[in-house]
């Protein structure tokens, strides 16, 4: 048995009252990918951001290759080391091209001519992790939609100049790429790893993880609690071991159900020239799919701001740029929109605003001692749920859901699908854009873009990932 | 008392209060003790006027980075000099010259808005720009002649009760209302959400554009309030009455833990930081310090409280 | 996709110079004599430091703060360059450096307390007036002659001004904006955590640039007093609205990391030719402060024209 | 005969009643100058800010539009000195006065500022021959009048020892500075006798008092017609007495009435000294009356009172 690539003992890290990392013990081959999954705010982010030297462990010995670096680790040596990282939060430069985002992540690349050098880095990494990708490495980083940024990010990560590639740490990233683009990465990942680098891969996509991954480790409450081979794990043994509960509805075993013909939005992309209409009716859940970037987001912002004030909900999938205020409590972020009905005269409540907050930690359950906390406090995939109690909570009959379920752990998914339904039948409308395919089983029907246009509409049975994957590729619906 | 610290040390106030006594024990320590009572009757006489212009002020930096209004000394003259002049020292006169001079800040909010909405000037620049054209009206409409307020002003503006000026009474009741207006309303609720995230404030059903245009008229109206009152005040409106004001109006936002980058507000801080800064002159003054230490000294003392103040507070 | 924003981006690199295009022509229409090297040279003479000033303001832009000392400290760079600098130059070119020195203080300053810019460059500005002060009670003092001499130089066909503004910019955009180093600076304006996690310190950084702004501020107060040949507390106060309002019209922005060196310039060149064309103007002396105002709307005014078409971005 | 030639105002703030009243002075006489066919223009030109960067800029343009003369209140008395030296070398005349330049070139029309305050103390001295404890209102720091004027009262206080100066604070020339600053000075004071000033702060000095609760101190007033009239008002209800002085703003005239007459080939010294006006106890009501509401008490010049002052007499 060789040396680990990486080894992890005994890490411990708190966040004030909150004990984001309890104790792992993780080990880490050389040539391996590693899974890494758990429920959100289990810690998988804390913990990579500690092996990354993003943040310094209270507790643990960490060891790399045969070198005991507990001591004097930093970003910068860990990138010595060889271990990058493409972080949750995604981690570019908005303002700079892509070429010089590769600048930053590479010291060597200095001197006359670095700039081309950086360029055909990039490139290059682009094209053969996703061919055919359509990213112009001169362009700002800002000026990419969310999931080419990520697609960038990921393939700065691979990047070599003449610091060696040891582990590369990919956390959700898949998170903002549609099927397609998820499956060129982790294509590419397992030839990776055939050469020798040892990856770990963080995702809520359980399928991605048992039919990529050579092994898996749970994590549950800032510990391990199981790490088996991927062969020994089943879809249904690995969410027991996180600890979730499963049984309630599945994918796409709801019954259909009656829908009202009452119509609720109707809206046409203004962005394309040939395109069919959008309409849902009352109480409707409609899908938007199709590959990534393809105008469903700009879609779901013509209908919010078509429509009259406070009729409609927005919940971003960015919840970075689009979703959460920094400052504020989780609480806070929940009532939001609802203030107008928290109101005696002009003044808010502020008891039936923590009445408000305390309802949907339970309703939605959020992970938190309390709802007063930063709402930075939260992991991920308890801040998107925060995001969806606020736009459940808000009176709103029409929600807008901008890939909502991103980062967001299997479990709590589940209860968000149920809950969604239920607000559907007591009459709610929904336009749901998502890039599971999965995801697109709760909808009553789907729309397919393609370039800023509608291309097809999928009616409920129709909606298989071999379907959507054609009408979104083909040249004319 | 030590759990009584630890509470009060979070709050973002508390520096600019604890700077203010320092620097007014500082004074009449100087003195031997006299006139301890008398200098901060002045101190809560001149502040209230500081303290005006920081509530609008206060609100437009919690509006996001970049939010400034530079127009509010202008403004302030223009008020003032509308004021005086429609008044022409007649008690009579008073409520319409109160109007009109309301009104013209009204149209100078209208104004910088109307720059920074539909021209996309930053705010910096733009109501830079129209404190020029601000002052260029009140030149030509009050052609530099100071004209006396009216006694009923000049009452109201200078009436002490039990030494404490009823114009500080007054704000302190402005205060209150400004304090409830930015906590307790979707108003103030979203100044502070657009602060922190303007494009997911829209995304939550917010109303950015009406709440960005009502901070910058309350910044100008609460302006044209100053302009009024100070012209009552001191006998009159000049050409240079707002002189001073603009520097004042950011530092006591600022000191008094409101953060630059948006987002949060503090109301309590306005009073500490205002009062601070009038004592801080105050003391320099009792202290005889030459031209050249005094504005070292203040300039090292505003560093100095906002560094130990400091610690967590958000970056710009 | 790709064409779009390439088109909006040169779109917008390109407004500044319209700008500056259309206050020239207005500037030469309402004065023809202006339209020779001995006008142009005359005019533009003063944009030299503010130029400068713009500059350095632009640096701390950069890094997302903004500077309200800059102003001041000209003056005090003047008063130093009046004085120690004429009289003994050892000392003087010591207390530059001193400057300097402070501008990079301020930076670790203000990030190790984690402060905000404008709080603590405000009191700043007060301590570089009253050294001013101090240093130069009443207005006086004699600028170097070398400094006279650079600034009265007489360059064949083009004016010197001009070239000293386009060397200004050229260097600073090759250091801001093509070298590999300039690229770690303008990425912690646009994401200082990105730059943390890539293992870069923005300690250091700030202090470079706080430090690169304070030389261009040193440059900036030098260049002045050679013009004036004197020196005063007050000399710049108003550059630190002016630089400000140059980096704006050059296009920066104030937060994000987005500036452009040539940009700057050409907004601090503007700013001075706007306030030429209005003495043209002959307006009456009680509108001529407003029409400051007027002009400065119109000039960035012409920016929303432009990227009216540019969606909510 | 100057009847074609055009003579320009470079003025350099405008934001006080002074500096209105000057404008306005120099509006009434040049128009009448003008429509008499004396000379061809006489356009009057102010910038914003007390900045000597935009002054500099403007007499520049000034210079290209081809003015034969130029009438200067300059922002600092050293620091144009290179743009003054400019337009001397372009054969203009150049006339400073109130704000004087020191390029030799130049004529100037001095106020013996010291002066104004040795008076101040002359006067107190006689009135209240056993002294007493003096609060100095100064004007703004850094800015050669108030350095002047300054010295001025401290060569008074050395020529009359019994007088002591126990609290200075900087009023800025203006009503509300001066008012904000005594008060917060004055709760730390002894009995105070007498207010030396600078003009344009009697008025906010006299406030500071009675908001104190304190006895009114003789207060040295600056020629501000509410300044009279408060004085007025006092002498009325218990006889206070006390004197005024001040620059007249006429004498911007007087400046235009010299630069004609260089333009003219007359034989003018180049430094020239014009009194200050002084109210005493006697003209008070006299000043009242012809002191416009709210503004200076003022002397304006004619042509003949021009040559005058010229001859010397
Ligand atoms: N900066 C922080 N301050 C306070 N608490 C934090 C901070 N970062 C993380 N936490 C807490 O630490 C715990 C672990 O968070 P972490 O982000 O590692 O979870 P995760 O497993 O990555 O979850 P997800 O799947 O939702 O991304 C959570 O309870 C979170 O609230
Ligand atoms: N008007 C707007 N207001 C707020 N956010 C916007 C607006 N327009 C675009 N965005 C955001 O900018 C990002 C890029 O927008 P773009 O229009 O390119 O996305 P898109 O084509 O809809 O892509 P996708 O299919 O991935 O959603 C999106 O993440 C979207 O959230
Ligand atoms: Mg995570
Ligand atoms: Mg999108």
């Amino acid at each position: 048995m060789s040396e680990p690539a990486v080894a992890l003992t005994a890490i411990e890290k708190s966040f004030g009252a909150v004990r984001a990392l309890a104790g792992v013990d993780l080990v880490l081959k050389p040539g391996e990918c590693l899974g890494l999954v758990g429920h959100n705010g289990a810690g998988k982010s804390t913990l990579m951001h500690v092996l990354a030297g993003t943040l310094k462990a209270d507790q643990g010995r960490l060891v790399i290759g045969t070198q005991d670096v507990s001591r004097q680790y930093s970003a910068s040596n860990a990138s010595a080391f060889g271990i990058r990282c493409v972080f949750q939060e995604l981690s570019l430069c908005p303002n700079l091209t892509l070429a010089e985002n590769v600048r930053i992540v590479h010291r060597a690349l200095k001197g006359i001519g670095w700039k081309a050098k950086a360029r055909r880095l990039i490139g290059e990494k682009l094209d053969e992790i996703f061919p055919g990708h359509g990213i112009d490495v001169d362009q700002e980083a800002g000026d990419l939609n969310i999931g080419q940024r990520q697609m960038a990010e990921i393939a700065r990560a691979f990047t070599v100049t003449d610091e060696p590639l040891r582990v590369v740490i990919l956390d959700e990233p898949t998170s903002s790429l549609d099927a397609v683009t998820a499956r060129q990465l982790l294509t590419f990942m397992r030839q990776e790893v055939a050469r020798g680098t040892s990856t770990i891969l963080i995702s809520h996509l359980l399928g991605d993880v048992l039919d990529y991954c050579d092994r898996i480790a749970v994590m549950k409450d800032g510990k391990v609690v199981a790490e088996k081979d991927a062969r020994d794990f089943t879809r249904h043994s690995l969410v027991a071991a996180m600890g979730a509960t499963t049984g309630k509805a599945g994918p796409g075993t709801a019954a259909r159900r009656q829908i009202s013909s009452a119509l609720a939005i109707e809206a046409t992309p203004l962005t394309a020239t040939q395109t069919g209409k959008l309409s849902v009716r009352k109480g409707e859940i409609v899908g938007l799919a199709g590959l990534a970037g393809h105008g469903q987001t700009r879609m779901l912002i013509q209908i919010f701001d078509g429509a009259r004030r406070h009729s409609a909900a927005f919940i971003a999938g960015d919840r970075q740029a689009d979703g959460v205020f920094n400052l504020w409590s989780i609480g806070e972020n929940v009532t939001v929109s609802a203030l107008r009905h928290l109101r005696q005269g002009p003044l808010i409540r502020p008891e039936q605003e923590q009445g408000m907050a305390r309802d949907w930690k339970q309703r939605i359950g959020i992970r938190t001692p309390d709802m007063n906390n930063n709402i930075l406090t939260l992991s991920g995939g308890n801040q998107q749920k925060a995001l969806f109690a606020r736009a459940l909570g808000s009176k709103a009959d029409i929600v807008l859901m901008d890939d909502p379920m991103r980062g967001v752990d299997i479990g709590t998914k589940l209860e968000v699908y149920e809950m969604i339904r239920a607000e559907a039948e007591a009459g709610r409308s929904f336009v749901w854009y998502t890039t599971e395919i999965d995801e697109l089983k709760h909808c009553d029907r789907a729309y397919i873009f393609r370039n800023g246009a509608i291309v097809a509409e999928l009616q409920g049975h129709e909606l298989s990932e071999d379907k959507v994957l054609h009408a979104s590729f083909a040249e004319s619906a | 008392m030590t759990a009584l610290w630890s509470k009060l040390r979070g709050q973002p106030w508390i520096w600019s209060f604890i700077a203010m006594i320092a620097v007014w024990l500082a004074t009449i320590a100087f003195t031997g003790g006299q006139g301890a009572g008398e200098i901060l009757t002045a101190a809560l006489s001149f502040a209230t006027f500081t303290i005006i212009i920081g509530l609008g002020q206060m609100m437009v930096i919690t509006t996001g980075p970049g939010n400034v209004d530079l127009s509010i000394p202008a403004t302030i003259t223009l008020a003032g000099v509308v004021a005086t002049k429609v008044m022409d020292t007649d008690n009579a006169r008073l409520l319409i010259g109160i109007v009109a001079a309301l009104g013209a800040s009204f149209v100078v909010g209208l104004f910088n808005y109307g720059l920074i909405r539909l021209l996309r000037i930053p705010p910096i620049i733009a109501t830079l720009s129209s404190s020029f054209l601000i002052l260029s009206t009140a030149i030509s409409y009050g052609r530099g002649i100071r004209i006396k307020p009216p006694p009923m002003l000049a009452d109201f503006a200078t009436t002490r009760i039990l030494g404490v000026p009823l114009l500080a009474i007054f704000v302190l009741l402005l205060s209150i209302g400004m304090a409830l207006l930015l906590k307790r309303t979707l108003y103030g609720r979203t100044v502070l959400a657009i602060g922190q995230n303007p494009r997911a404030a829209r995304l939550a059903g917010l109303n950015v554009d009406l709440t960005r245009f009502a901070t910058y008229l309350l910044s100008a109206l609460l302006a044209g309030v100053t302009g009024i009152v100070l012209s009552g005040f001191s006998g009159g409106a000049a050409l240079n009455m707002g002189e001073g004001f603009l520097l004042a109006s950011i530092a006591v936002v600022v000191i008094g833990g409101t953060s630059v980058a948006g987002g949060r507000a503090n109301v309590p801080g306005i009073w500490g930081a205002a009062l601070f800064i009038y004592l801080l002159d105050t003391m320099l003054n009792t202290f005889g310090a030459s031209a050249g230490i005094r504005l070292i000294m203040t300039g090292v003392i505003i560093i100095t409280v906002i560094t130990i103040a400091g610690g967590d507070r958000q970056q710009r | 996709m790709s064409a779009l924003t390439l088109n909006r981006k040169t779109l917008r690199a390109l407004l500044p110079l319209a700008s500056l295009a259309l206050v020239l022509a207005a500037t030469f229409y309402a004065q023809p004599r202006t339209m020779s090297y001995f006008g142009l040279n005359l005019m533009l003479q003063y944009a030299v430091p503010i130029a400068l000033a713009t500059i350095a303001q632009m640096f701390i832009i950069t890094v997302n703060d903004l500077d309200l000392s800059i102003g001041p400290f000209v003056g005090l760079v003047g008063c130093i360059g009046a004085t120690y600098l004429h009289d003994t130059p050892a000392l003087g070119i010591l207390a530059l450096l001193l400057c300097i020195g402070a501008y990079a203080a301020m930076a670790a300053l203000i990030h190790l307390r984690n402060l905000p810019s404008i709080v603590v460059t405000l009191g700043a500005s007060f301590i570089w007036l009253g050294i001013a002060v101090m240093i130069l009670p009443s207005p006086g003092g004699k600028a170097p002659d070398w400094l006279k001499a650079i600034m009265a130089l007489q360059v064949p066909l083009i004016p010197f001004p001009i070239i000293a503004a386009l060397l200004i910019a050229l260097l600073v955009h090759i250091g801001l904006m093509t070298s590999s180093y300039g690229v770690i600076m303008r990425g912690t304006g646009g994401n200082p955590r990105a730059m943390a996690r890539a293992g870069w310190s923005e300690l250091r950084t700030k202090m470079a640039m706080y430090a690169l702004a304070g030389f261009f501020g040193v440059l900036s107060g030098l260049s002045l007093i050679g013009l004036t040949t004197s020196a005063d507390a007050h000399i710049a106060d108003r550059y630190t609205l002016y630089a400000i309002a140059g980096v704006i019209l050059g296009g920066g922005e104030f937060v994000g990391g987005r500036v452009s060196p040539f940009g700057a310039v050409i907004g601090a060149l503007t700013l001075t030719l706007a306030g030429s064309f209005l003495i043209f103007m002959r307006i009456s002396p009680d509108w001529q402060i407003g029409a400051q105002g007027a002009i400065l709307i119109i000039v960035l005014a012409l920016r929303a024209l432009i990227s009216a078409g540019e969606a909510r971005r | 005969d100057t009847k074609d030639k055009k003579i320009a105002l470079s003025n350099n703030y405008a934001g006080n009643s002074w500096r209105q009243s000057m404008l306005k002075s120099w509006d009434k006489v040049t128009k009448q100058a003008v429509a008499d066919g004396i000379v061809a223009a006489a356009d009057p030109f102010t910038t914003s800010e007390n900045q000597v960067t935009e002054q500099a800029a403007q007499i520049q343009n000034l210079i290209l539009q081809g003015y034969n003369a130029i009438v200067i209140n300059a922002a600092s008395p050293d620091a144009l000195n290179g743009v003054v030296k400019q337009a001397c070398d372009a054969g203009i005349i150049v006339v400073s006065f109130d704000g004087i330049v020191t390029e030799p070139c130049a004529w100037r029309i001095a106020v013996d500022f010291k002066k104004m305050g040795a008076v101040q103390l002359d006067y107190l001295s006689e009135k209240m021959k056993d002294g007493g404890n003096l609060l100095e209102i100064r004007g703004l720091a850094g800015v050669f009048v108030d350095d002047e004027i300054h010295k001025g009262i401290e060569e008074g206080v050395g020529k009359h020892t019994q007088f002591k100066i126990v609290g200075s604070v900087h009023g800025d020339w203006a009503q509300e500075v001066a008012q904000k600053a005594v008060a917060g000075i004055l709760p730390s004071l002894p009995e105070v006798k007498g207010v030396v000033t600078q003009g344009g702060d009697g008025y906010g000095a006299a406030q500071a008092f009675k908001a104190a609760g304190r006895p009114t101190p003789l207060i040295i007033m600056g020629n501000r017609q509410d300044e009279l009239a408060w004085w007025k008002e006092q002498k009325d209800a218990n006889g206070y007495e006390t004197m005024s002085v001040s620059i007249a703003p006429g004498v911007s005239t007087l400046a235009f009435w010299v630069a004609q007459m260089i333009l003219d080939g007359k034989e003018v010294p180049k430094d020239l000294v014009v009194p200050f006006l002084q109210i005493n106890q006697a003209d008070l009501e006299k000043s009242l009356e012809t002191t416009e509401k709210g503004g200076v008490a003022n002397v304006e010049y004619s042509k003949a009172d021009a040559e005058k002052v010229v001859a010397g007499k």
